[in-house]
């Protein structure tokens, strides 16, 4: 009988993760000649920060396209789960709800509100059967109609010190939210890959009906998935927050495409099933690389948008013909 | 001076349709709190407000509803300018006054534009900022949205004068669509190159203020104006919170767009539109100038800049909201 | 009295205004392998999902060695209970071989160790005869390489009870004998079976006892040796019958015929080399060969699914550059894998016999719905596929009739050559008469045929029979031939 | 052995389009109390001519989705192509290119400048075989891109006759565009419930392999469909263009979201395959009269969002609920 070739295809697969390599290299090359300033240690760091409330989004939406759902309504919650938090915390008179809970009730309770909104998400899609993405699409609107709504449109200047913290302490020579995401991001490498639970997600991705027969708790992980999704969300909000010192009524907006693009190019299938969380890091990296170089190299304002693309496009191209497969 | 001739029919009646540009920035939220309260006091009867949102197709789907409801005047705050042009004509065949608050229409029938001189802003900027360089130096504009003509007024007007006023500074742009979190990275990025930039213009404080100050923060170059790692830093606005940074030292100037005025006499000139009045380019009664344009009239009211020195004016409308 | 290890008592399971199963039910005894028939859409499936707890019966309940059911949300407690081979492939084709087979249970608690769990995997693999590579992708297996993969693990799930529903549909011969020593040894360890196949022939050797489905409700359970098999076929079909016989003598000399389907000196890397062939008007020429002897591949080339790296096909004199225009020319074609490129579930039954023919049913380009669904009426009653009616989805048929859509598909045109790869691959015993009776009668009206099939039975109403191994044709066989035979020439024994 | 009742399947399977309907029945009436100008025959034109222009985007994102494509390009096409074309015809004074051609080209450049972006992306998708959701999403960067850049973020306000007289016209009481939307939408219905491409569309999304094997042109359909995609947003941006008399730099920016809305609660699946252009146009008189009853009521600014995403949300339900299937 056949003995299929068993070499090449192993090391596709995981060649795969790594088709924006090449990439990489050519940016930070080209970021070298372009400016002297791009490879120091101060300059990668700032990328690093500047790109690690999207890298943490970026992981929570890779997560659950693996899982073969969708969320959008993930860069509502980087800007309402910070806000309604604060506002919980701080005084009326700095916006605030009037409530003036503990301040040191901040953090956690950013996480809540994104773990709440996640599992609301997952009730209308795992239970009520919607689908993920208009769902998600309306609850876009929704969870930043709630930010606006609350907040009035105003920014909030006044934000605990915790939060504060978070955005603006480094240790061991790297800010504190570059830490956050080198161990989630770590983590969640491992548990995608060693894990069952993490399997899971991929079964569950690749043919739910496959998944289910073979015993997993397909409604339960999902469900598990959306929860932490929206946690995730939140606590990039809240990194955001620290780095901004301030939450304006528009964070996040907007930033969905990068997230997907990020996922997508790094090689994250948007039919579930496939890609690699360090694939998605990648494409973070790229994104992150890109406008860090734009920015240095000084684009005329206007061409900026038309380049930026370009670059996308071209990354894009380069992983399809290094990775040889065609994408979906 | 103003004339005001009589009504030429009978009384003002009618309710002013209002359409409030976006509810999502600082500036404009107090704008929007302004206009009931100035309503108030002038008597004016309004509908129910529209918004659209920085959409200037859902400006033109709610002028169409606002009319359908029939105001007799309109209040708008086109974002952008061109693409009202067929609105404008289609009120002016109706007979309904436009006031423009904060961009002037480029074509199209206005009765009033109401605004302060958004280059003027850029100009004040760049002339504080060039004096307090001496003349040299690297200074970081922080522009708004390239489709916006405010940013775009003001970036040109700061970008001339800087050009013709003080040759000697490197000014450098970044396009932040009114974005705090691009603009935090963009200033990161620039001071990484360039320490030794020592001046910041921010096209809207409720955007870049918290961020700017965060990244000066980290950096520790948020110190007092003595220092000389002092970074001189102007905002826009004058929102209340730019005031308070004003005093503690971190920020120096900003330009006050008055909020408060901009709702008065859009509510003003809504009002005198109905009641038949005209106005005649000149001096006002209220410290401005009506000047004359292709298409209309404009008020141009004062916008003070504000700095260590009259930041406490109470007339200042930072100082009059919480 | 019988200690029963699995019972199903008074199911009754609803479709929208499909009744599946009617009061259904089945007692299978401790230890014994127990067949299930029935003719498609009889309701197999239907109770194997009840069987294995993935659908919830509207009545009735299920009992396994007398005590009741685990309720449904518990995954696992039904996992211990039973394994099972489903029809449909729950293969995940993003994941590898060895992970399939361990599809959550990679590990304990602990981290997952992928060395041991490949080197698991491949003993498996090796135990059950499958030359696979555990670390390849599933995906890119072959549709045989697949269900092999999926037999190997529910067999070695270690549960007491294993479901096979049609296994060998895509099996070949040694396979499937492979299969049943499995199957036989582990009978001896005490494992109760229940087996659905629509090879009656493979009841009798592997089965003790045997259970009829027919529309929806229980015929008859009884044990095989009191069941011959033309009772069997009258429990199914609900009238006598018989094997399907040849209807045809001979078929037209190679001389006097036109030439409809011609292949000249045919190379795919990988695949096949240097095969020529002919096929004449009236003629059926069968092509044998156990997996990957290039059999499938050469005929996905006539049709125009892969281009050749040498050689050229023609249909009628056509060249064969693509699928339209091998359409074009005059070719019908049912290809291997009816789920991926057979049918388009969502679509209705009409759509999907006719989506070939689109052209033909009104003009400039329009589709009367009136002629389409006539059309598809008429394909409906010749090869009697059940269904609601035209407009049904296909993806709401049972898998023997979904073929048949498929099979009408290749039909709806009056071909003039046809190719036609396992076209019996899980259809019941008439509906195979039925299917193999339309490629006669196509090859009576002019056709010449190419039919592809692991089934030797298939293979009988060909002229001549090309015997396929490592890619090349290694053996002519007329008309007459024996079983053995043609194994032989298979295996690459030549006999 | 068939020959069961047919109707059943049939309505259920038409029913489908028709989930909203009880929506728009609901909004009328909510609308007729909210105001008594709502049900005005100028009120109700209003809302149809407002939402001509989304409405072609749908029916062309509708026939992509339909087909098992994306593309979330065709909310940049809206801006750049009459941009472009207008550019190319006015003179430099009025921030044309300089290139003055004649103002009779105007309305085929739009057209023409649409389906050379949908060919282009056509080309990397079908051909190059890169992610449609990738490529449209790096296009929609790169497509406004190009209109900032050429525009340098300016406004056009001179914009030829032909085209504002096609946004300001009206012919037998109804606005020119509504006639557009309305003849468009009546041949999509009819080619693909009624000819042999439209319903290749619904084979090809339903099962692209499948559709290959039948002998469908898969790629030249493919292919076609996204240059028409193009086209389609090309034309309503021209429609936009002659009712807003002018074109600013932010045309249809942010539209794409309301489009994906619109389709998928009028029933078009993101999976490929499923869903019909009426239904897609019940979507899309969903949103119109949303915000038509929004802006009527004078809800709170900082409020209207939330009940907007709010009100999709409920639509969504009451879909799900009326239409009985789990939606994808
Ligand atoms: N999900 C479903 N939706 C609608 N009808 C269904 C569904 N599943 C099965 N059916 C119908 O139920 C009946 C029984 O189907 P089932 O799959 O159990 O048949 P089967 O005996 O396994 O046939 P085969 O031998 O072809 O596999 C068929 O008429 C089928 O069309
Ligand atoms: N794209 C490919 N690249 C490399 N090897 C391949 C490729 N496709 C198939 N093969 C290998 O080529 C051999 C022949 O494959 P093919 O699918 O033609 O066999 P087959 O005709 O399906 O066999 P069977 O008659 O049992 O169905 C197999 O070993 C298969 O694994
Ligand atoms: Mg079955
Ligand atoms: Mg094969």
């Amino acid at each position: 009988m056949t003995s299929v070739a068993l070499r090449p295809g192993v090391k596709l697969a995981r060649f795969r993760d790594l088709t924006l390599v090449p990439v990489i290299v050519l940016l930070l090359v080209v970021g070298a000649f372009a400016n002297p300033i791009f490879l120091t240690a101060g300059n990668l760091t700032n990328v690093l920060q500047q790109q690690s409330a999207l890298a943490l989004v970026v992981l929570a939406e890779a997560l659950i396209l693996i899982s073969g759902k969708f969320d959008l309504s993930l860069e509502s919650i980087v800007g309402m789960a910070p806000a309604v938090a604060v506002m919980l915390v701080v005084p009326a008179a700095s916006n605030g709800f009037g409530t003036e809970l503990p301040a040191a009730l901040a953090i956690p309770l950013v996480l809540l509100v994104g773990a709440a909104v996640g599992a609301f998400n997952g009730f209308l899609i795992v239970r009520f059967q919607l689908s993920a993405f208009i769902v998600t699409l309306a609850m876009l609107i929704v969870v930043h109609g709630l930010h606006l709504g609350w907040s009035e449109g105003k920014s909030l200047f006044k934000v605990p010190e915790s939060i504060l913290f978070l955005g603006s302490t480094t240790f061991v020579g790297l800010p504190v939210s570059v830490w956050f995401v080198i161990i989630l991001f770590a983590l969640a490498i491992v548990v995608l890959r060693y894990f069952r639970l993490g399997r899971a997600l991929y079964a569950i991705g690749g043919n739910i009906d496959a998944a289910r027969a073979a015993g997993i708790r397909v409604d339960r992980v999902l469900w598990g998935v959306f929860i932490l999704g929206g946690t995730l969300a939140a606590l990039a909000g809240l990194l955001e927050t620290g780095r901004l010192g301030g939450i304006s009524a528009n964070q996040g907006v907007g930033m969905i495409f990068m997230v997907f693009a990020a996922a997508v190019i790094g090689g994250v299938s948007m039919d579930g099933g496939k890609g690699t969380i360090f694939g998605a890091l990648t494409g973070v990296l790229v994104i992150g690389l890109v406008e860090n170089i734009l920015s240095l190299v000084g684009v005329a304002p206007e061409w900026r948008q038309l380049i930026y693309g370009m670059i996308i496009l071209v990354s894009l191209i380069i992983s399809r013909v290094v990775g040889g497969k065609a994408q979906d | 001076g103003t004339t005001n001739t009589p009504a030429a029919t009978g009384g003002g009646g009618g309710k002013v349709g209002i359409d409030h540009p976006r509810a999502d920035s600082d500036f404009w939220n107090s704008y929007i709190k302004y206009v009931p309260q100035m309503a108030g006091e002038l008597k004016v009867e309004t509908l129910n407000p529209t918004n659209s949102q920085n959409d200037v197709a859902k400006l033109v789907n709610n002028v169409q509803t606002l009319v359908g409801q029939g105001a007799r005047a309109i209040v708008m705050a086109p974002q952008d300018t061109g693409a009202i042009a067929s609105t404008l004509q289609q009120l002016e065949s109706k007979q309904i006054p436009v006031v423009s608050v904060d961009t002037r229409p480029d074509t199209g029938k206005v009765y009033m534009v109401v605004r302060a001189d958004n280059r003027a802003y850029g100009t004040k900027a760049c002339e504080f900022l060039g004096e307090k360089l001496g003349g040299k130096g690297k200074v970081v504009q922080l522009m708004g949205a390239l489709q916006s003509v405010n940013g775009r007024d003001r970036a040109e007007a700061f970008r001339e004068c800087m050009k013709s006023k003080f040759p000697g500074i490197e000014v450098f742009e970044e396009p932040t669509e009114w974005d705090g979190g691009k603009a935090a990275s963009m200033l990161q990025t620039r001071l990484e190159a360039h320490p030794d930039i020592k001046g910041i213009y921010m096209h809207a404080g409720g955007v870049h203020l918290a961020p700017t100050l965060q990244v000066l923060k980290a950096k520790s170059l948020l110190v007092a104006p003595e220092d000389p790692k002092h970074v001189f830093v102007v905002s826009n606005d004058g929102i209340p919170q730019e005031f308070d940074a004003i005093r503690k030292g971190e920020i120096d100037a900003t330009v006050s767009q008055p909020a408060d005025l901009y709702a008065k006499y859009a509510l003003f000139y809504a009002k005198a539109a109905m009641e038949g009045k005209t106005f005649q380019p000149g001096p006002t009664d209220h410290g401005s100038t009506i000047i004359q344009l292709p298409n209309g009239l404009e008020d141009q009211l004062p916008a003070p800049l504000v700095t260590k020195e009259n930041v406490d004016d109470k007339n200042l409308w930072g100082n009059t909201v919480g | 009295m019988t200690k029963y290890h699995v019972e199903a008592h008074r199911v009754t399971k609803r479709f929208g205004p499909t009744t599946a199963l009617d009061d259904a039910g089945i007692a299978i005894a401790d230890g014994e392998t127990h067949a299930l028939v029935g003719r498609n859409g009889a309701g197999k499936s239907t109770l194997v999902s009840i069987l294995t707890g993935l659908q919830r019966p509207d009545e009735g309940e299920v009992r396994f060695s007398g005590l009741a059911a685990p309720a449904l949300a518990d995954r696992d407690a039904w996992r211990r209970q039973v394994a099972c081979v489903y029809q449909r492939s729950t293969i995940i084709p993003a994941l590898t071989v060895a992970e399939n087979l361990f599809l959550n249970r990679q590990a304990g608690r602990g981290p997952i160790r992928w060395g041991p769990l490949r080197k698991r995997a491949a003993d498996l693999l090796e135990r059950y005869g499958v030359a696979v590579d555990a670390r390849a992708l599933a995906g890119d297996l072959t549709v045989e390489q697949r269900q092999l993969v999926e037999i190997a693990r529910a067999l070695s799930m270690g549960a007491r009870f294993i479901i096979l529903d049609e296994p060998t549909a895509q099996l070949d011969g040694p396979a499937i004998q492979r299969l049943f020593e499995r199957m036989r040894a582990l009978r001896a360890e005490g494992v109760t079976m229940m087996y659905i196949s629509h090879h009656l022939e493979e009841v009798y050797e592997i089965c003790q006892s045997v259970t009829v489905f027919r529309d929806a409700r229980h015929v008859v359970t009884a044990p095989v040796a009191e069941l011959p098999h033309d009772a069997l076929v009258a429990a199914m079909t609900g009238e006598a019958g018989g094997v399907y016989r040849s209807r045809r003598g001979a078929g037209p000399g190679g001389g006097t015929a036109r030439v409809v389907l011609a292949a000249r000196e045919l190379s795919l890397a990988g695949k096949y080399r240097d095969i020529s062939l002919s096929v004449h008007s009236g003629e059926i020429v069968g092509f044998a060969g156990s997996g990957s002897s290039g059999k499938i591949g050469l005929a996905e080339t006539l049709v125009g699914l892969h281009r050749p790296d040498t050689g050229t096909v023609t249909v009628n004199d056509t060249p064969v550059r693509d699928v339209p225009s091998a359409l074009g020319a005059g070719l019908g074609f049912v290809p291997q894998d009816r789920h991926r490129e057979g049918f388009v579930p969502l679509l209705s039954i009409a759509e999907n016999a006719t989506m070939t023919i689109a052209h033909k049913l009104g003009r400039h380009g329009i589709v009367a719905p009136s002629r389409q669904r006539a059309r598809a009426v008429r394909l409906i009653g010749d090869l009697d596929i059940k269904t609601e009616g035209p407009h049904q989805p296909v993806a709401d048929l049972s898998g023997g009739n979904a073929q048949k859509v498929v099979m009408a598909r290749a039909l709806a045109d009056d071909p003039s050559a046809l190719v036609v790869i396992n076209p019996t691959a899980g259809v019941d015993v008439k509906a195979k008469q039925a299917l193999l009776g339309a490629v006669e009668e196509a090859a009576e009206r002019g056709a010449g045929a190419v039919l592809v099939s692991d089934e030797l039975d298939d293979l009988r109403i060909c002229d001549r029979v090309l015997v396929m191994f490592h890619g090349r044709i290694v053996k002519e066989v007329p008309r007459g031939w024996s079983d053995h035979q043609l194994v032989a020439a298979m295996e690459g024994v030549d006999a």
